[in-house]
């Protein structure tokens, strides 16, 4: 919160594991969050290696937005109420996470220009990447600090 | 078309207007769900003045619209098409924290629905703001509508 | 005395003990539902290369002991006694991290019941081990058997 | 296998962890997660004096009271903040419910360095008061922890590594 960053600056999250029952609680966290009452997730592409091959993937899938999510907590541990009162975020699901792979997100700031009143414009590329270093969700952040 | 399946809107057609109370459920699991501990979206004894919704959570207004438009595909019922769908970009643009307590409004419409290397998707976009008017977020979303392409050999 | 409720047990039972295999679904489901960060309560990505459970789920072997030995308040399984119990003290000492995959013995006896200002308590002390001999954690609790009276005496 | 951090702390340090509201929401989840625990399999939450207002109020509670275990989780959670494996291999940890949470309270966990005690060749150990307050700085839960720092800690995580 107030952070201050160059271009070029790199920030990271805690590298995780997309387990099958980190893939579970998000699940059911988002039908709990849709339905308004708790809810368990069903059985999909991203709970059953059987039904994701019945789609034409090899195996089950981790939700697309358990990386966004993971990339958008790095987000917040840096730009806290700055993000979530005007922050963009946009995450493209270029490659598929497997079930127990591990994912680290991370971001590069491409520009931070000071505007009138003293904030300060940043806009960050972000990604979420395997252990090998490849991109599995790629995409970009914009958010205006203080002023 | 509304009232089919999400493979059948099209360009253009305006999705139905929801709303919803925000709650300290649907809140607090979102994040849980995801193991997001920051308290903003635990307790509203926080610099914000009140317990807020993750930054990622209007992809759930996604959600709550396609519910009312695609009434033959009503996945938070259970009820999905034939074709699991894949999520492929999601952009939100806060512009203002929703609060719990708030009561939200969800205004969606279909921006596209086009065919890239076999491969059909939809465009979305969502507006939500409180029912007060203060506005909210944009949610602009692409959706793939079956992971195995239409045509052979293009899977790319 | 076992086989009745928590509040009938008496200084020097000694619990039957139990046996269980540590599962990667217990120390996740846990650690989840105490928000804890630490990524080898997860999975295997840590320097030890295998997941362990958080240090605090000794507490839960208490549970399972009690269980196991106090038919008329099994508590898992949703029974409740008259009265809802307290913690009020918890004290671990970590020998050794217990991993997934291994199975943990957990033994156990009552050290002390005793009143204290018009309230019951009840001390345990337990021991939780590998089944290959390892020392993992040894634990004493002290439970207050029931709140209601003391709320009471002391308002 | 190398490079686990080795603290250094000085006696009369105070540490603290972040501020988090015990809600009732957070308490179902610990019901189900030890529960969940408890059974090898998912688990919904429990109707008790912690996670049931009526039920509190019947057992002569004012209202929802936290799970002791909770103060205590968030407190080892704070002694893996500081000491990482450190305290996973070595520690102590006592916590005392001296006064109730009732839900919701706002708590922070706290740690003062009360003693640095050589403990050997490489090793250290690190004594501390730890504590939970609410807002006001009434402490809810108290106690002590004991983390021995050793400076072999890359060989033995290697040798627990290769004993499984």
């Amino acid at each position: 919160m107030g952070a201050r960053f160059a271009v070029g600056d790199e920030i990271s999250g805690p590298r995780k594991s997309a387990t099958a029952q980190r893939i579970h609680w998000y699940g059911s966290g988002f039908m709990t969050a849709n339905a308004g009452e708790r809810r368990e997730v069903i059985t999909n592409i991203h709970t059953d290696d059987a039904f994701a091959q019945g789609q034409g993937l090899p195996a089950a899938i981790a939700d697309g937005m358990m990386s966004a999510n993971w990339i958008s907590s790095m987000l917040i541990a840096r730009f806290g109420a700055d993000y979530i009162g005007r922050g963009r975020l946009r995450t493209k699901f270029i490659k598929p996470i497997y079930v127990d792979e591990g994912i680290t997100p991370r971001g590069r700031v491409v520009a931070a220009d000071a505007e009138p009143g003293g904030s300060v414009r940043y806009v960050l590329e972000v990604w979420a990447e395997d252990d090998d270093g490849v991109k599995r969700t790629v995409g970009e952040f914009a958010v205006t600090v203080g002023g | 078309m509304l009232d089919g399946y999400i493979s059948d809107l099209e360009p253009g057609d305006v999705l139905r207007t929801i709303e919803y109370e925000l709650t300290d459920l649907i809140v607090s699991e979102y994040a849980h769900g995801v193991e997001d501990a920051t308290e903003f979206f635990h307790s509203d004894q926080t610099a914000l003045g009140g317990q807020a919704r993750t930054p990622t959570a209007a992809h759930v207004d996604k959600m709550r619209v396609l519910e009312e438009s695609c009434t033959k595909e009503r996945r938070i019922a259970g009820n999905n098409a034939a074709d699991w769908r894949i999520h492929y970009e999601f952009e939100v643009e806060n512009l203002s924290p929703a609060f719990v307590g708030e009561r939200l409004r969800v205004e969606g419409r279909v921006l596209d629905v086009y065919t890239k290397r076999g491969r059909r998707f939809v465009h979305f976009e969502f507006t939500t703001s409180t029912t007060d008017g203060r506005p909210v977020s944009i949610l602009r979303d692409r959706t793939l509508l079956r992971y195995e392409p239409e045509t052979e050999g293009s899977d790319g | 005395m076992l086989g009745k409720t928590i509040a009938d047990l008496e200084p020097g039972d000694v619990f039957v003990p139990l046996r269980y295999e540590l599962t990667s679904f217990m120390c996740a489901v846990y650690a989840h539902g105490v928000e804890e960060t630490a990524e080898c309560y997860y999975s295997d990505a840590n320097p030890y290369g295998r997941q362990l459970r958080p240090p605090t789920m000794v507490h839960v072997d208490k549970l399972r002991l009690l269980e196991a030995n106090c038919d008329d308040e099994r508590r898992i399984a949703g029974m409740r006694a008259e009265a809802a119990r307290i913690h009020y003290e918890y004290a671990a000492v970590h020998h050794s991290p217990a991993f997934v995959g291994e199975e943990i013995v957990v033994t156990g006896r009552i050290t002390d019941k005793y009143v204290k200002r018009e309230r019951r308590y009840l001390a345990y002390e337990i021991r939780v081990e590998t089944a290959s001999g390892r020392l993992v954690t040894t634990y004493e609790d002290v439970t207050l058997l029931d709140y209601a009276r003391v709320q009471e005496v002391s308002a | 296998m190398s490079g686990i951090t080795i603290p250094r702390y000085a006696v009369g340090e105070e540490l603290a962890g972040p501020e988090r509201t015990l809600s009732l929401q957070r308490l179902t989840w610990y019901s189900m997660g030890q529960l969940g625990a408890a059974t090898g399999v998912p688990h919904d939450f429990q109707d008790n004096i912690h996670t049931n207002p009526e039920y509190a109020k019947e057992q002569g509670l004012p209202g929802v009271i936290a799970d002791g275990m909770h103060s205590t989780n968030w407190i080892s959670a704070l002694l893996w903040d500081l000491f990482g494996i450190h305290y996973l291999e070595t520690g102590t940890l006592r916590t005392k419910f001296i006064k109730p949470v009732w839900v919701p309270t706002a708590l922070t966990c706290k740690a003062v360095v009360t003693a640095v005690e050589d403990a050997g060749p490489g090793r250290t150990t690190y004594v501390l008061d730890v504590w939970n307050e609410d807002p006001d700085g009434t402490r809810l839960t108290v106690g002590d922890a004991r983390v021995t720092v050793d400076e072999a800690i890359d060989e033995i995580v290697r040798a627990r590594g290769l004993e499984g």
